[in-house]
């Protein structure tokens, strides 16, 4: 489903949406689209020769029909807008974003720990429930978001609107404060909504 | 070589210690998620690394392959294991659990 | 009237083990399957099917006409499910509601009062009250593409691994299972209706048996898949691994259609319409 | 390097024992399906330790993965289900 911000709502009466909003929902009358089904189709290839791992004639026709069925059935869950302009470089710019995460995480596991073996822990911890409202415009920078979230500084997300307002258990008060910080700026940056 | 996978196995076992025993000793549900969640997922990254490193040993186009699988269950348990959390979590918001604060009985 | 079923099931079962006694002791060497039957596969496997996975061997070529009723039994629990659970005739509830998808406000629809069914912005939720959980419903959408891919990629390759029509079936129905746990039942049988189930899951024993019955008329044996050779112009040996496959994939989609089917009509209790 | 992965093998069984402290016992509901989701995750390392062990990895990375993902799908049906159609607290309260 396509989450639209306050200004992309459509100004007329809602009877003439078009195409930009097609949902999941909509799998009633369901086109596949040329591109969403070539892109599953080329990235389900790449799944299938990691799994597989035999290169003969005979498994790859049978990774090609298997790939032809995955993504005549599933490419509108993995792509729902047919829009796909600029996907490559979103990739990228996500994939440079992974290493400062996997920074984080570590940070974040050895506070962790510190607090798990400390023996006065119960002193140490001081759980709340933080909010704040995210900038952040789509689904998929919304969710990234919140699991980055989850996975680092003592604090895992309780729940996100779709407006991108988020509740946060923090364990103690040096995680909960700088939320939401460095992180959400950079997956602006990696989503490309600065 | 096989230092590194070491030094790798143990890392990811000492997270895994910390979450078994971070859900044994914090005070409330809220709080143990916080090791079940984050330790055990890191846990299972180094581990896996070091794994997937040793099988590399004798190197061909078939070894190669099976380290990208374990790669590839690396990649499906941090898209997973957050969800997994954050639905835990759910359940129990909607529960109306009310969180553990500093100074209460432990639960 | 229970004391009388508790009786049956407790001589049942006395019977059985009674039944057992007879048999050759735990693993014992000197038992007729370990001195004729085991050393036979583990030894002519390879040479007669050109299977290295010799559980697959025996169990679709040499135990197949076991296995076809196997198949055949979870085809059963699926109708069994079917006619118990299944509510044809309902009431329609008086209020609908209805969310709007780009704001999420939720909307409350009198008996009488009409939302255009086929529009994208407004989707039915349930009376009882759905979730709508962001994060989930994103990281599944993300994720069911390949779990089914895993599931087709287990049925394919049960020659080599440990795998095959019914772990990959499992693999198949869950990833449906796992659209209408994310976002809700509506959504999954849009996407696999009920009508596509109940072919599938007899299509999937058809399958089966078929291959088998086509063997027959061939002029071999029931189940003897080197007689598949003269239709897909292979030698023998290499007919009975393709035939071994097409039986797989015959169990693969009886599995998967019946395990849709049989969550559909529990989680909902038959209505199809509040999924879990 | 087998003894090690048998030993680390073994070490992970233990902390599996350890989880499974909070599924018996967790007060609430939720609290029995944290220590079922750390003990899956201890589980599929265990498979892929195990095929180490075996030789035989190419296989039970299959199997582990499958773990995985049934896992994932177990504990968003439990919660699922518990917080649409059951009372989340303990059944004994």
């Amino acid at each position: 489903m396509e989450k639209k911000g306050e200004e992309n709502l459509p100004q007329g009466p809602l009877a003439n949406l078009n195409e930009e909003y097609i949902s999941v929902r909509s799998a009633q009358g369901r086109r596949v689209l040329f591109y969403p089904f070539a892109l599953t189709f080329i990235i389900m290839l790449g799944v299938w020769v990691v799994l597989s791992g035999k290169f003969d004639p005979f498994h790859l026709s049978l990774g090609l029909i298997s790939c032809a069925i995955v993504s005549y059935l599933s490419c509108d869950l993995l792509f729902p807008s047919p829009k796909i302009k600029g996907l490559l470089r979103q990739w990228a710019r996500f994939i440079r974003y992974v290493p400062w995460l996997m920074v984080e995480i570590i940070k974040a596991n050895l506070h962790v720990t510190y607090l798990v073996f400390h023996p006065r822990m119960m002193e140490l911890i001081d759980p709340k429930i933080v909010k704040f409202r995210s900038k952040l415009q789509s689904d998929l920078a919304l969710v990234t978001f919140a699991n980055s979230i989850t996975l680092t500084p003592g604090t895992i997300t309780v729940d996100v609107s779709i407006d991108g307002d988020f509740k946060v258990h923090a364990i103690d008060k040096a995680s909960g404060d700088p939320l939401p910080g460095a992180m959400e700026a950079n997956i602006a940056k990696a989503f490309g909504e600065v | 070589m096989d230092i590194i996978v070491c030094l790798f196995l143990f890392a990811g076992l000492f997270f895994f210690t910390g979450g078994a025993v971070g859900i044994l000793r914090f005070p409330d549900f809220y709080c143990r998620l916080h090791p079940a969640g984050k330790l055990d997922t890191l846990g299972l990254l180094l581990a896996l690394i070091g794994l997937a490193l040793f099988n590399l040993h004798h190197f061909s186009l078939g070894t190669l392959l099976t380290s990208a699988k374990i790669i590839l269950i690396v990649v499906f348990v941090f898209l997973a294991s957050p969800t997994a959390t954050h639905a835990i979590v759910d359940a129990g918001v909607r529960a109306g659990l009310a969180p553990w604060t500093k100074g209460e009985k432990r639960r | 009237m229970k004391i009388i079923g508790l009786i049956i099931a407790v001589l049942t079962g006395a019977l059985l083990i009674y039944g057992t006694v007879d048999f050759p002791g735990w693993a014992d060497p000197a038992s007729p399957a370990s001195t004729h039957l085991s050393p036979h596969f583990i030894e002519k496997t390879m040479e007669e099917t050109s299977v290295p996975n010799i559980v697959t061997a025996v169990l679709a070529d040499y135990r197949s006409y076991d296995t076809m009723f196997e198949t055949t039994v979870i085809f059963s629990g699926g109708v069994v499910c079917f006619i118990l659970l299944r509510i044809f005739r309902r009431k329609e509830p008086e209020d609908r509601l209805y969310r709007h998808v780009l704001t999420g406000a939720t909307i409350r629809v009198k008996e009488g009062g009409k939302i255009p069914p086929d529009s994208d912005d407004f989707e039915r939720i349930d009376t009882l009250w759905t979730p709508h959980d962001l994060i989930i419903k994103t990281v599944c959408r993300l994720l069911i593409p390949f779990i089914q891919l895993f599931g087709l990629y287990v049925i394919a390759h049960g020659h080599h691994s440990p795998g095959g029509g019914f772990q990959g079936g499992v693999i198949l129905g869950a990833s449906i299972m796992l659209l209408a746990i994310s976002q809700d039942l509506r959504t999954a049988v849009q996407r696999m209706r009920e009508k596509v189930d109940a072919l599938l899951s007899p299509t999937g024993v058809f399958i089966y048996a078929g291959t088998g019955a086509l063997c027959l008329l061939l002029g071999l044996n029931f189940m003897d898949y080197s007689a598949l050779a003269s239709v897909l112009y292979v030698d023998p040996v290499t007919a009975r691994s393709h035939g071994i496959l097409i039986v797989e994939i015959g169990v693969g989609v009886a599995v998967m259609a019946t395990i849709i089917w049989i969550y559909n009509n529990l989680s909902s209790a038959g209505k199809y319409d509040e999924g879990l | 390097m087998d003894n090690v992965f048998l030993y680390s093998g073994l070490y992970l069984a233990f902390l599996m024992l350890l989880s499974l402290y909070r599924p018996l016992f967790g007060p609430t509901v939720v609290d029995r399906m944290i220590g079922v989701n750390a003990i899956g995750s201890k589980t599929t390392v265990l498979l892929i330790l195990i095929g180490l062990i075996f030789h035989r990895v190419e296989m039970f990375v299959d199997i582990a993965l499958a773990y995985a993902m049934l896992n994932f799908l177990a504990v968003l049906a439990a919660s699922r289900y518990f917080q649409k159609r059951k009372g989340l607290y303990d059944e004994a309260m």
